[in-house]
C-alpha cells in the first residue's frame, strides 16, 4: 500500500499547490495600454513579477531613418501623447546640437512654457489613473477636467490638443498668440485654486492614503541601480532632476525647486513617489509664471525660430531632458545627409517598467495597480 | 585602485580613465560630457570602474549602432551627483558581435541589453535571460541593422 | 524651501475626521453644479470655441495654387497626392488631394505652402461611410471662411541676420533659398524647365559645344521662383541644388 | 332550449371586504393585499360574467368567484404587485445613483429620456437581448445555479422589507433576523460560483467576498441585537413604533455610523466592493458571466442595495413614522423618501472615497467597527439600566 502511494506523495512534493501564475493583460482594467503584468501569487501576495511589453513595437527607429530632419517631428508626438511636447522638443534639441546652432532666447522661454504645460497635463492624466486605479471615478473626472484646460491652451498656443507638432529645428512654429500670456497666467491661477480640490479628495481621506502608505518600499541604491527616473526616483531620495543639474535651453535662468523626499533616509514608499508629482505640478506653475514674464520682457518682434539646413553634418550626439516621467533621452547618429543614419529614443518608461519586479516584491495583489500607477504607463513610448 | 571620487569634474574623469585605462582613447569633452572609446576586451573592467569609483551610479542607454562595416555599442552613463555623462562607446565587429553584458554593474541596463540584441543581434556575454523583449520570439533577423530593408527601401 | 503642497502634506488624518472632508468636498460640488450647469459640453448641440489656427482638415485655394507638389512632399504620412485636373478654363493643372484617413493633421502642408494656397481649416467632423468618401479632391478641399490665420506662415530669422544684429527681420524660406547650376554636370536636357510650375526656368543657349551643337542652360527668373525643389528632384545629373542661405 | 336571461356584470363584481374571506392570509390591514382583492374582485368578476354570458349556470363561473380561488388569485396578484414596487424602486435607485454621482463629477449623468430615466430600461434591454455565452470550461450547474440563487434571494430580501406597517408581506415577530439571515445567505453563492467558474479572478473574488463577509456580519448582527434590546423586540413594527418620539440614531450614534458601513459592504457597493475590484480582477466574481445573467446580478446588486437603505431607515431613521406627527397618509412614501436619502448618502461616499483592501477591510472590521458596535451596546445597556428607554 505505501509503494502505491509514493508517486502520489512525490508528484504532491512538486508541485507549487499554493502559488500560481495570475496574468494581467494585454487587456486589463488596470493596464493603461496593452502590456502584460505576469504575477506569481501566494494567497494575496505577490511572490513574483514578470512585465512582459512590445505589443506596440512599431518599429519607431528604424522608421526615423527613413525620413529627413523636419518630418520626425510629428512622428516624435506620437511616442507619448502625453508627453509630445517634451519628445518634439528634445528631438529638435538634439538636431541643434548636432548642427551646432544656438537658438533665439524667445524660442527657449516658450519651449519652457509649452514643456511645463505639458508636464502638468501629463500629470493630471496620471492623477486620473490613480484614481481610477484606486477605484475612485470623481479623482478621475475632475483631474481630466482641470486637464482640459490646459489642453485649451495647447490648442491656443499651436492648433491642436494633444499631438502638438510645435516645436522646430531651430525654434517654433509660430510666435505665441496675442493674448496668449493672458490666457496662460489666468489658467495656471485657476488650476492653483482647483488643484486644492483634488488634494482634499486624496490626501485628506484616509482610505487614499492608507491605500498607498507604507507598500512597496524602495530603496536610494535600487532606484540608482535599476534605472528608475523621474518622481518616481525622486520620491526614494535620489535628489536629481535633468532641468536642475543638466539644464537645457533656458531652465538655469528660471528659479524653481526640485521636489525631493526622503533625502536622509535614502527610502520611499508609493506615497512619496504620489507627492512628489503633485508638487511638481506647483513648480512647473511657478515656472510657467516665470517664463511668461520673461517672453514678455523679450518683446514681440524677437525671433523665434532661426533656419536652420536641411543637412546635419556626420558625427554622433545626444540630447537629454526631463520628461514628465522621468529622464528620457534622444542619441542621435547623422552621416551627413539630411536623414539621420540612427536615432534612439531612451524612453523613461522603458526602463522604469522593467523595475516592476522590484516594486511588486511583497505586496499584495489589490496593491498592484496603486503601485504600477507610480510609474504613468504609456506604451506609445515603452515600445516605441 | 583608485579611491571613490564622488561628483568628479569632466577633466577629472578624463584624466583618471586614461591613468587607469592606457587603452582608451578620450574623444571629446565637452560641458559635463566625456565621449571616450574603449575597446571592447575592457569593455567590462571600465563599467566597474566607473561604477564604484567615479559614483556613475545610473546607467541611461545601452544601445547599438549599426555602420555598416562594423557595429558600435553606446553606453550612457550618468552620475546623480553632478549630471555628468559619460559616453562610452565600443566597437564590435560584424562577424564576432559580443561584448560583456553590464546588466550585473547596472540592474537597469538589462532591458536596454535585451532591446540591443534582438535589434541588432549584438550578444552581451554573461546576460542573465537574453530574450526577445519587443519583437515577436519567432523572428530569426535582426530589424535594425541595415542588411533588413523596409519596403520603402527596396 | 517654497513648496505649495509638501508644505501641508502628509498630515494628520485625524484632524480631517478621516474620511469627513473628501465627502465634504464632494457634497460641495454636488450642490454647486446642481445651480450651475457641469461643465461638460453636450456635444452635437455645442460645440468649444476653436482659434484661427486650429488644425482641422487640409484646405485649399484652388485659383492660388499652382501645383509645385511642396505640400505632398512635405506629407508625413503620404496623404497628399498630386493628381490632374480641369481648371476653370478647361486646362489640365495638377492639384493636390488629400486622403483624410492618412492625414494625421500636422499642419505641414499649410505651413510649408509658398503660395499659401494651403491652408489649416477649423473643421473637425470628417466621418463617412466609405473609405472612398474620405478622399478630398482638389475642388472638394474649398474652404470659404479662410482668415489669415488659417494661412500658416513660415517665417524664420536668418542666422546671419542675428549675428549681424538684425534679429527683428523675418524672411519666407521660399523666397530665399534659390536653385543653383553646376554648370559641369549639366546635360542641357530641359527637364528642370518643364517640371517648373510657375514656368520660372527658361532654357537659354549659351554657345555651341565642340561638336557644334547648341549648349543650352537653365536661367532662373528669382522674382517668379517658389524654391519648391521640382527642378532639383527632376534633373537626372544632379546638376541643380537649392543654396541654402543661412 | 331555454332563453338565457341576461344578468348584469355587477352581480358578478361586488366588492366584499377581503378579511371577511375565512382563507385570508393576513389577519390585520394590508394595502397590497386590499388592492389585489379588489383588482381579482373586478377581473375574475368580468371572466366570470363572460363565461356566464356563453354558457348560463357554468360550474366555471360560481368556481372563479368562490372564496378558495379569489385568496389564491389574489395573491398572485399580490405577489405581482409588490414584486413590481420593489422593482420600481431598484430602477429609481439606479437613476438616482447615476444621476448624483454625474453631478458630483461634474458631468450630466444618463440623458436618454425622461431626465435619463429611460437609460435603465435600455440597459435592461441591452442585456437580455445579448448573446448568453457559457465558457466550456465552467462547472455549468453551480455556475448557473448560483444566479439564480443570488438573484432569488436578493428579490426574497427586496421583497421582505415593510414599506409601512400596512405594506408588508410577513409581519413575523423575529422579521428582522429573518431579513437579516436571508440577506447574509448571498455571499455563500458568490463564493460558490467564483470556485465555479474555473477563473482565477473570478476565484480570487470569490474568496474575496468571504472574506468581506466576515469581517462585517459579526459588527452588524451586534447591532440589530442592540436595536432589539432598546425597543424590545425583533417585529419590524414594534421597532417603528419605539421610534415614534426619538430615532434611534440619537441614542446609537456609533451604531448608526457602523451599520451604515456595513449595509454599504453589504450590498458589496464601492468603496467596499472587493469582490469586483475591477482595477486588480476585472470584474471579480462576475467576470464570466455575459448578457442576461450579468444583467440580473446587477439586478440582484442593487434590489440589496435598496434593502439596505431601507434597513437603515427603518432601524436608525424611525421607519415610516414622522417624529411629532406619527402616522401620515401615505406613510409608504415617507419611508421610500428616507431610504432613498440614504441611498443618497451612499452615493456620496462612493462618489469620495476609494475602493478599500481586503486586509484593510478585516483589520477595518474587527478592529474598528467590532469595537464601537460594543461600546454602543454598553451605551443602550446603561440607557435601558437608567430607565432612558
Amino acid at each position: 500500500m505505501t509503494d502505491s502511494l509514493v508517486p502520489v506523495l512525490e508528484a504532491q512534493e512538486k508541485m507549487d499547490t499554493d502559488k500560481m501564475w495570475v496574468i494581467w493583460g494585454p487587456q486589463h482594467p488596470f493596464s493603461h495600454g496593452l502590456w502584460t503584468l505576469k504575477l506569481k501569487i501566494d494567497g494575496e501576495f505577490i511572490v513574483d513579477a514578470d512585465p512582459i511589453v512590445g505589443y506596440l513595437h512599431r518599429g519607431w527607429e528604424k522608421e526615423t531613418e527613413n525620413r529627413d530632419y523636419a518630418r520626425i517631428i510629428p512622428m516624435t508626438d506620437r511616442l507619448c501623447y502625453c508627453a509630445s511636447m517634451t519628445y518634439s522638443h528634445l528631438y529638435c534639441m538634439t538636431v541643434e546640437k548636432a548642427l551646432g546652432i544656438d537658438i533665439p532666447e524667445k524660442a527657449k522661454y516658450i519651449r519652457i512654457v509649452a514643456d511645463e504645460v505639458c508636464r502638468i497635463q501629463s500629470h493630471l492624466m496620471w492623477l486620473a489613473a490613480v484614481g481610477t486605479d484606486l477605484g475612485n471615478l470623481t479623482v478621475f473626472l475632475w483631474a481630466m477636467r482641470e486637464r482640459e484646460y490646459f489642453l485649451d491652451l495647447n490648442v491656443k498656443l499651436c492648433g491642436a490638443r494633444m499631438t502638438t507638432n510645435y516645436p522646430r529645428i531651430g525654434g517654433v512654429r509660430n510666435d505665441t498668440t496675442p493674448l496668449f500670456d493672458r490666457d496662460i497666467l489666468r489658467t495656471v491661477e485657476r488650476f492653483e485654486k482647483a488643484m486644492w480640490d483634488i488634494i482634499y479628495l486624496i490626501d485628506d481621506s484616509s482610505v487614499f492614503v492608507s491605500r498607498m502608505k507604507g507598500i512597496s518600499y524602495m530603496t536610494r541604491e535600487q532606484c540608482a541601480n535599476l534605472g528608475l527616473t523621474g518622481p518616481a526616483m525622486r520620491g526614494c531620495g535620489v535628489d536629481f532632476d535633468i532641468r536642475r543639474d543638466d539644464p537645457y535651453d533656458n531652465y538655469d535662468k528660471v528659479n524653481f525647486e526640485v521636489p525631493v523626499l526622503n533625502k536622509e533616509k535614502k527610502v520611499g514608499d508609493t506615497y512619496d513617489r504620489y507627492m512628489i508629482r503633485i508638487e511638481e505640478m506647483f513648480q512647473s506653475c511657478d515656472i510657467i509664471k516665470q517664463a511668461v514674464q520673461k517672453i514678455n520682457a523679450i518683446g514681440k518682434n524677437a525671433p523665434y525660430r532661426l533656419k536652420t539646413p536641411t543637412k546635419v553634418p556626420a558625427g554622433t550626439t545626444f540630447g537629454r531632458l526631463e520628461d514628465p516621467r522621468g529622464e528620457s533621452i534622444m542619441y542621435l547618429v547623422s552621416d551627413g545627409t539630411d536623414k539621420p543614419w540612427r536615432l534612439k529614443v531612451r524612453s523613461p518608461i522603458f526602463t522604469n517598467v522593467s523595475c516592476s519586479k522590484a516594486m511588486c516584491d511583497g505586496i499584495r495583489i489589490a496593491d498592484v495597480p496603486a503601485v504600477l500607477a507610480q510609474i504613468d504607463m504609456c506604451l506609445g513610448e515603452t515600445d516605441r | 585602485m583608485a579611491d571613490v571620487i564622488q561628483a568628479p569634474t569632466v577633466d577629472q574623469v578624463s584624466e583618471i580613465l586614461k591613468r587607469e585605462f592606457p587603452d582608451i582613447s578620450i574623444l571629446c569633452v565637452e560641458e559635463r560630457r566625456v565621449k571616450v572609446k574603449c575597446p571592447r576586451e575592457i569593455s567590462h573592467d571600465v563599467c566597474v570602474f566607473i561604477h564604484d569609483n567615479l559614483t556613475f551610479e545610473h546607467c541611461s542607454v545601452v544601445t547599438g549602432v549599426d555602420y555598416e562595416d562594423h557595429m558600435m555599442v553606446v553606453y550612457l552613463i550618468a552620475n546623480y551627483y553632478n549630471g555628468l555623462m559619460i559616453d562610452m562607446d565600443v566597437d564590435v565587429p560584424n562577424d564576432d558581435p559580443h561584448v560583456a553584458s553590464v546588466s550585473d554593474i547596472w540592474g537597469g541596463a538589462n532591458w536596454h541589453e535585451r532591446e540591443t540584441w534582438e535589434l541588432f543581434g549584438i550578444v552581451f556575454d554573461n546576460h542573465p535571460r537574453l530574450e526577445r523583449l519587443l519583437t515577436p520570439d519567432t523572428y530569426e533577423f535582426f530589424p535594425f541593422r541595415k542588411s533588413y530593408k523596409l519596403r520603402s527601401q527596396e | 524651501m517654497a513648496w505649495t503642497y509638501l508644505d501641508k502634506y502628509p498630515k494628520n488624518l485625524a484632524k480631517s475626521l478621516w474620511i469627513m472632508k473628501p465627502v465634504i468636498t464632494v457634497t460641495k460640488l454636488f450642490f454647486k453644479t446642481m445651480v450651475h450647469r457641469p461643465v461638460t459640453v453636450l456635444y452635437p448641440y455645442e460645440k468649444e470655441w476653436v482659434p484661427d489656427n486650429y488644425r482641422g482638415r487640409p484646405g485649399l485655394d484652388f485659383d492660388k495654387c499652382v501645383g509645385c507638389g511642396m505640400c505632398a512632399r512635405m506629407c508625413v504620412t503620404q496623404a497628399i497626392k498630386l493628381i490632374e485636373v480641369d481648371d476653370d478654363n478647361g486646362n489640365k493643372v495638377m492639384r493636390p488631394q488629400v486622403n483624410i484617413g492618412r492625414c494625421a493633421f500636422c499642419g505641414y502642408c499649410a505651413e510649408y505652402c509658398p503660395l499659401d494656397a494651403m491652408t489649416v481649416t477649423p473643421e473637425y467632423e470628417l466621418a463617412e461611410y466609405t473609405r472612398y468618401d474620405l478622399l478630398y479632391g482638389p475642388r472638394r478641399l474649398k474652404y470659404d471662411k479662410t482668415t489669415e490665420g488659417m494661412k500658416v506662415k513660415l517665417e524664420v530669422t536668418l542666422p546671419s541676420d542675428v549675428a549681424n544684429g538684425n534679429p527683428e527681420r523675418r524672411v519666407c524660406i521660399f523666397d530665399i533659398d534659390k536653385p543653383e547650376l553646376n554648370d559641369a554636370k549639366c546635360i542641357g536636357c530641359k527637364k528642370c524647365a518643364k517640371s517648373c510650375p510657375v514656368s520660372a526656368i527658361t532654357m537659354v543657349e549659351k554657345g555651341v559645344n565642340d561638336k557644334g551643337k547648341p549648349i543650352i542652360r537653365p536661367e532662373f527668373d528669382n522674382s517668379k521662383c517658389i524654391s519648391c525643389k521640382n527642378c532639383v528632384d527632376d534633373c537626372p545629373k544632379d546638376a541643380l541644388q537649392i543654396k541654402e542661405v543661412l | 332550449m331555454a332563453v338565457a336571461t341576461y344578468t348584469s356584470i355587477l352581480e358578478w363584481i361586488n366588492f366584499n371586504n377581503p378579511y371577511d374571506n375565512p382563507f385570508t392570509p393576513f389577519l390585520s390591514d394590508n394595502l397590497p393585499y386590499d388592492i389585489a382583492y379588489g383588482l381579482w374582485e373586478i377581473l375574475g368578476g368580468t371572466l366570470a360574467w363572460l363565461i356566464n354570458l356563453l354558457f348560463p349556470n357554468n360550474v366555471v363561473s360560481t368556481w372563479l368567484l368562490c372564496d378558495e380561488v379569489c385568496v389564491l388569485m389574489s395573491m398572485l396578484v399580490f405577489m405581482l404587485l409588490i414584486f413590481i414596487v420593489a422593482f420600481v424602486v431598484v430602477l429609481l435607485n439606479l437613476w438616482m445613483e447615476r444621476k448624483v454621482l454625474g453631478r458630483v463629477m461634474d458631468r450630466r449623468g444618463t440623458m436618454v429620456g425622461m431626465k435619463g430615466f429611460l437609460q435603465c430600461v435600455a440597459d435592461g434591454l441591452k442585456t437580455f437581448m445579448k448573446e448568453n455565452t457559457i465558457p466550456s470550461k465552467v462547472d455549468k450547474m453551480t455556475y448557473i445555479w448560483c444566479v439564480s440563487l443570488i438573484v432569488g434571494l436578493s428579490c426574497l430580501v427586496a421583497c421582505m422589507v415593510p414599506l409601512s406597517d400596512r405594506w408588508y408581506v410577513v409581519n413575523y415577530d423575529s422579521g428582522l433576523l429573518i431579513i437579516m439571515a436571508f440577506y447574509a445567505l448571498a455571499p455563500f453563492f458568490i463564493l460558490v460560483s467564483g470556485w465555479a467558474q474555473n477563473n482565477k479572478y473570478s476565484l480570487i473574488g470569490g474568496l474575496r467576498a468571504a472574506e468581506l463577509m466576515i469581517s462585517y456580519e459579526v459588527p452588524m448582527l451586534i447591532i440589530i441585537a442592540t436595536t432589539s434590546l432598546l425597543c424590545g423586540s425583533f417585529n419590524i413594527n414594534a421597532i417603528v413604533a419605539a421610534q415614534s418620539e426619538i430615532w434611534f440614531f440619537i441614542p446609537q450614534f456609533l451604531g448608526f455610523i457602523v451599520f451604515f458601513f456595513c449595509a454599504i459592504a453589504e450590498c458589496e457597493r464601492p468603496p467596499f466592493d472587493i469582490a469586483e475590484a475591477e482595477t486588480e480582477l476585472v470584474e471579480g466574481w462576475q467576470t464570466e458571466y455575459a448578457g442576461m445573467k450579468w444583467g440580473l446580478i446587477m439586478l440582484g446588486d442593487y434590489l440589496r442595495g435598496s434593502v439596505s437603505c431601507g434597513m437603515v431607515a427603518i432601524m436608525f431613521l424611525g421607519g415610516w413614522t414622522i417624529p411629532f406627527i406619527g402616522g401620515t397618509a401615505a406613510p409608504e412614501i415617507v419611508f421610500l423618501i428616507k431610504a432613498w436619502f440614504v441611498f443618497f448618502l451612499m452615493i456620496l461616499v462612493r462618489g469620495a472615497i476609494a475602493r478599500v483592501r481586503p486586509d484593510q477591510i478585516l483589520n477595518l472590521g474587527w478592529k474598528v467597527f467590532m469595537p464601537l458596535a460594543v461600546i454602543n451596546l454598553a451605551i443602550v445597556l446603561l440607557l435601558k439600566i437608567g430607565g432612558v428607554y
